[in-house]
């Protein structure tokens, strides 16, 4: 029992993680309303996005930006003492990446709201097969 | 010193809490945006105490003076949605 | 609807839940994913490109093709929403409305006039506000210090964080902030859609001409160290210039794409006045 | 414990109750016009106080880095003395725009 | 890194997140996302990403919003859900 | 540099349309408007900056420039209103300092204050401000924002200000004494 306990608390990041994610998930596939989906998927986005980071984070890791400046050359770097640096690099266009997406999703949900004059996924639906 | 800031920042994560509360429930959007950018104002301090926590301040002052700079932006955007359409609960007509 | 969600997505957390206990305890020194490939990034970045920025020296030289294409995505993002949204032929022909600048009053043309372009009339929308004194002047002082800025940040994104992604977005912004608080008349006057849609293209010009000018000089694509015989400096500090030309390549796609896509989205196409 | 540290503590403490009264204030406060009052005041003069325990902090180990950063820290004070005011104010603007009716005394709290 | 911080602000994501999921208005979900994002800024830089906290920073602050109300203007408010 | 830098500006000459009212018709002859910008921007990037070799300096050169061009129209000082604003300035915002922890203590007095709501009585408070000039009509409602119990709801050109204060005492004293100090600030105290 203790065992559980122990791994629970010491993975606490990940189990809010996937909440964040089946929330996510949840307002992708319920929600009605086009925007609302959309936010849906920033968040589920933003959960993977958190995931991948949390992976390179090192006990009594500094930020990975070298302390010495330009000249010294010689200094010796321990990767022990740096944060992983590479889910950071993935993860830093993936952020930028995703609202160019963004804008790409909204201008989508402006095109339909003019077509169908309504963001209800139900109610377009219903326009749809009626036509 | 590292234990005050760390306290310190506990606390400014509750102070978060009461205002994401006003953000939550407030009645109309423009409570909303009262709560918002009250929390926006407590994260540039919250990340400045980060920068301490890590003894590298001198790289996180840059990504709070970009927080300081643009958190206005956005109740700026959603306040200038009132000027074109009036209305608190439902939108006139716009073309 | 609602039934079937909520078992996908308990059948998903709980295959997520089965997978969380596999993984590698938090902040885990020797975990995986910091044991293979990032100790070197570390270890030899300072002495391979005279980059202090562990991030900046990954993104833009030992993952060069990978940011490359996610410039190319932003790229073709800001062509979508364009292609998506503007309307370019003009519809029915509709009464124009011209502001006096000096004593704010209105006119109104009837359908197909048009006014002689001059300093002292500004073409307006029927649902025009004025913009507001105060947010106004203080977005006029304010505008010029963020790029000042965002250019800071593209520029030292070599010792500090920053590079070219955030310091596009931060630019883009303050042209955003002037169409909000002027409108998206003057900020497509002073920055026109023709411009906005050259620079989206010279960004992502910049950065593969920089990696086709390395396989000029016959090196592999995107190595920057051949870059020294013309820079006329050793081949380490040649990658940190090559390094700093490519993020002000991102810049501008970057800049160019936020702006393109608010334009787009704000006016939904019609570049009237916007938000 | 210097008397750096302390004059610290006494500027950060000072800051950090301003800011309560700003979280306080915004659930207090009957109405939208009323609740912007602690929102844009103590909320500026908290960050304020806080900024200048951090510029004292990070002097301590006087060096050129230090005092740029520390001005840097007071370029963000400067910012935030701008944008704050000009966001409250389009936050009212805002409410008159959309035909919100100040409370007055006596009524129900909103 | 700093776990107490992070165990705070992952909860208070989590509140706004829901938050902005269940407000029965477009341009308030956009507001609330907003300051969704602005915790995200805090999180990664308590993780020690200063890159990706900065590009959260000028992204969540100055663009992600201003595309919501954007588009919320251009549309309607209404929701059902 | 200077002469390059000059002829870009040449170019933004034509392009910088009359949209700012208040500047009038009077084309631009003489570059100092964009001299002092470019020597801000510059004095801001040293301390952005913190590096001094040549090639961060001429990093930030061209930056300044890049960005005198874009918006010198936009920030448009001149030399001599700055120096004197830089002097009467300084003590115009250590009394607003002042002021700014008297409104923040009683406001902070009425928040915790069990019965707030029979303390608070929120009004309108409608006067006319002799201020011209945008920046210090702005200084002026940006400073009633900041200070005792008031927020400006609304400014027009002319200087029709529009304040809500919180309580009774807050609202009385206005324009008063912050009035005449604005206009101290700015050079314009006959008003």
């Amino acid at each position: 029992m203790t065992d559980l306990i122990s791994t629970v608390v010491a993975k606490y990041n990940y189990w809010i993680y996937i909440t964040l994610m089946m929330i996510g998930l949840y307002a992708m596939i319920v929600k009605n309303n086009l925007v609302k989906k959309i936010v849906g998927m920033n968040i589920f986005q933003t959960a993977i996005i958190l995931f991948y980071v949390s992976i390179g984070v090192k006990k009594g890791g500094t930020i990975p930006i070298i302390e010495h400046g330009h000249g010294q050359e010689n200094h010796v770097v321990h990767a022990v003492d740096y944060i992983n640096p590479l889910p950071h690099v993935l993860m830093l266009t993936a952020i930028v990446v995703g609202v160019a997406t963004l804008g790409v999703a909204l201008a989508l949900a402006i095109k339909i709201y003019n077509n169908y004059n309504t963001l209800e996924e139900d109610e377009i639906l219903a326009q749809v097969r009626g036509k | 010193m590292d234990n005050i800031f760390l306290y310190s920042s506990l606390y400014l994560a509750f102070l978060m809490i009461l205002s994401l509360v006003r953000a939550l429930i407030g009645p109309t959007v423009l409570d909303r945006m009262i709560g918002v950018n009250a929390i926006g104002s407590k994260t540039v301090v919250l990340l400045i105490m980060i920068g301490f926590l890590y003894h590298r301040m001198d790289m996180f002052v840059d990504i709070a003076l970009a927080y300081a700079m643009l958190n206005f932006i956005a109740v700026l955007a959603a306040s200038r949605y009132f000027q074109k359409r009036k209305g608190l609960y439902d939108e006139a007509l716009y073309r | 609807m609602k039934i079937v969600g909520l078992i996908i997505v308990a059948v998903t957390g709980a295959f997520l839940i089965y997978a969380a206990a596999d993984f590698p305890a938090w902040s885990d020194p020797a975990s995986p994913a910091s044991t293979y490939l990032s100790p070197h990034f570390i270890e030899k970045s300072m002495e391979e490109t005279s980059v202090p920025n562990i991030v900046t020296a990954v993104l833009a030289d030992y993952r060069g093709f990978d940011t490359m294409f996610e410039t190319t995505v932003i790229f073709s993002a800001g062509v979508v929403c364009f292609f998506l949204l503007r309307i370019s032929r003009r519809e029915e022909p509709e009464s124009r409305y011209y502001r006096h600048v000096l004593t704010g009053v209105t006119i109104q043309l009837k359908e197909g006039y048009k006014m002689p372009p001059s300093d002292d009339f500004e073409q307006i929308d029927a649902a025009w506000t004025p913009p507001d004194l105060i947010v106004k002047t203080a977005c006029r002082i304010l505008i010029p210090f963020i790029q000042l800025f965002a250019l800071y940040v593209i520029a030292h994104g070599h010792h500090s964080p920053g590079g070219g992604f955030q310091g596009g977005v931060i630019l883009g912004a303050s042209v955003i902030l002037f169409a909000i608080s002027h409108d998206l008349r003057s900020a497509v006057r002073r920055m026109s859609e023709k411009l906005i849609a050259i620079l989206c293209a010279v960004g992502v010009l910049i950065y593969a001409g920089t990696g086709a000018l390395c396989l000029l000089l016959k090196q592999n694509f995107l190595d920057y160290s051949v870059l020294a015989g013309v820079l006329h400096v050793d081949p380490i500090t040649a990658r940190s210039h090559g390094i700093l030309m490519v993020e002000i390549g991102v810049g501008i796609a970057v800049l160019a794409t936020m702006i393109w896509i608010y334009n787009n989205v704000s006016s939904a196409g019609r570049y009237r006045q916007g938000l | 414990m210097d008397i750096m540290n302390i004059i610290v503590c006494v500027l950060l403490f000072s800051g950090l109750f301003f800011l309560t009264g700003g979280a306080v204030g915004i659930l207090r406060f009957p109405d939208f016009y009323s609740r912007l009052h602690p929102a844009g005041k103590l909320d500026t003069l908290g960050s304020l106080l806080a900024m200048t325990a951090f510029v004292i902090f990070n002097l301590h180990h006087f060096s050129i880095g230090a005092l740029l950063t520390s001005l840097k820290i007071l370029l963000i004070v400067v910012f935030i003395f701008l944008a704050s005011p000009t966001a409250t104010h389009g936050i009212v603007d805002a409410g008159v725009r959309a035909g919100l009716a100040p409370w007055t005394k006596g009524e129900k709290r909103r | 890194m700093i776990w107490p911080i992070d165990l705070a602000i992952l909860t208070l994501v989590v509140v706004a997140a829901i938050g902005a999921l269940m407000v029965k208005d477009l341009l308030g979900a956009s507001v609330l996302f907003g300051s969704y994002s602005f915790m995200m800024c805090l999180l990664w830089s308590i993780m020690g990403a200063v890159d990706v906290a900065f590009t959260e920073a000028s992204v969540g602050a100055g663009v992600s919003t201003v595309f919501f109300v954007a588009a919320v203007f251009r549309t309607t408010r209404r929701t059902r859900d | 540099m200077d002469k390059q830098e000059e002829e870009e500006l040449g170019h933004d000459h034509n392009t910088s349309k009359a949209e700012n009212p208040d500047q009038g018709s009077g084309r631009r002859k003489n570059f100092g408007p964009y001299m002092v910008t470019f020597f801000i921007m510059f004095g801001v990037w040293v301390v952005l900056s913190g590096k001094f070799d040549p090639f961060h300096l001429s990093l930030g050169i061209v930056s300044c420039a890049i960005v005198t061009y874009l918006s010198a129209d936009l920030l448009r000082p001149s030399m001599r209103g700055l120096l004197i604003m830089l002097f009467r300035w300084v003590p115009y915002l250590l009394w607003l300092i002042k002021e700014i922890f008297k409104a923040n203590l009683h406001v902070t007095y009425l928040v915790f204050h069990p019965r707030m709501m029979d303390l608070i009585d929120p009004r309108i408070v409608k006067f006319r401000s002799n201020l011209e000039g945008d920046l210090a009509l702005v200084t002026f409602a940006n400073s009633i924002t900041l200070t005792p119990g008031t927020i400006t709801v609304n400014v027009s050109p002319d200087g029709d200000f529009k304040v809500h204060a919180i309580d009774k005492a807050s609202g009385e004293p206005l324009p008063g004494e912050m009035e005449a100090r604005v206009a101290k600030a700015f050079g314009e105290s006959d008003g």
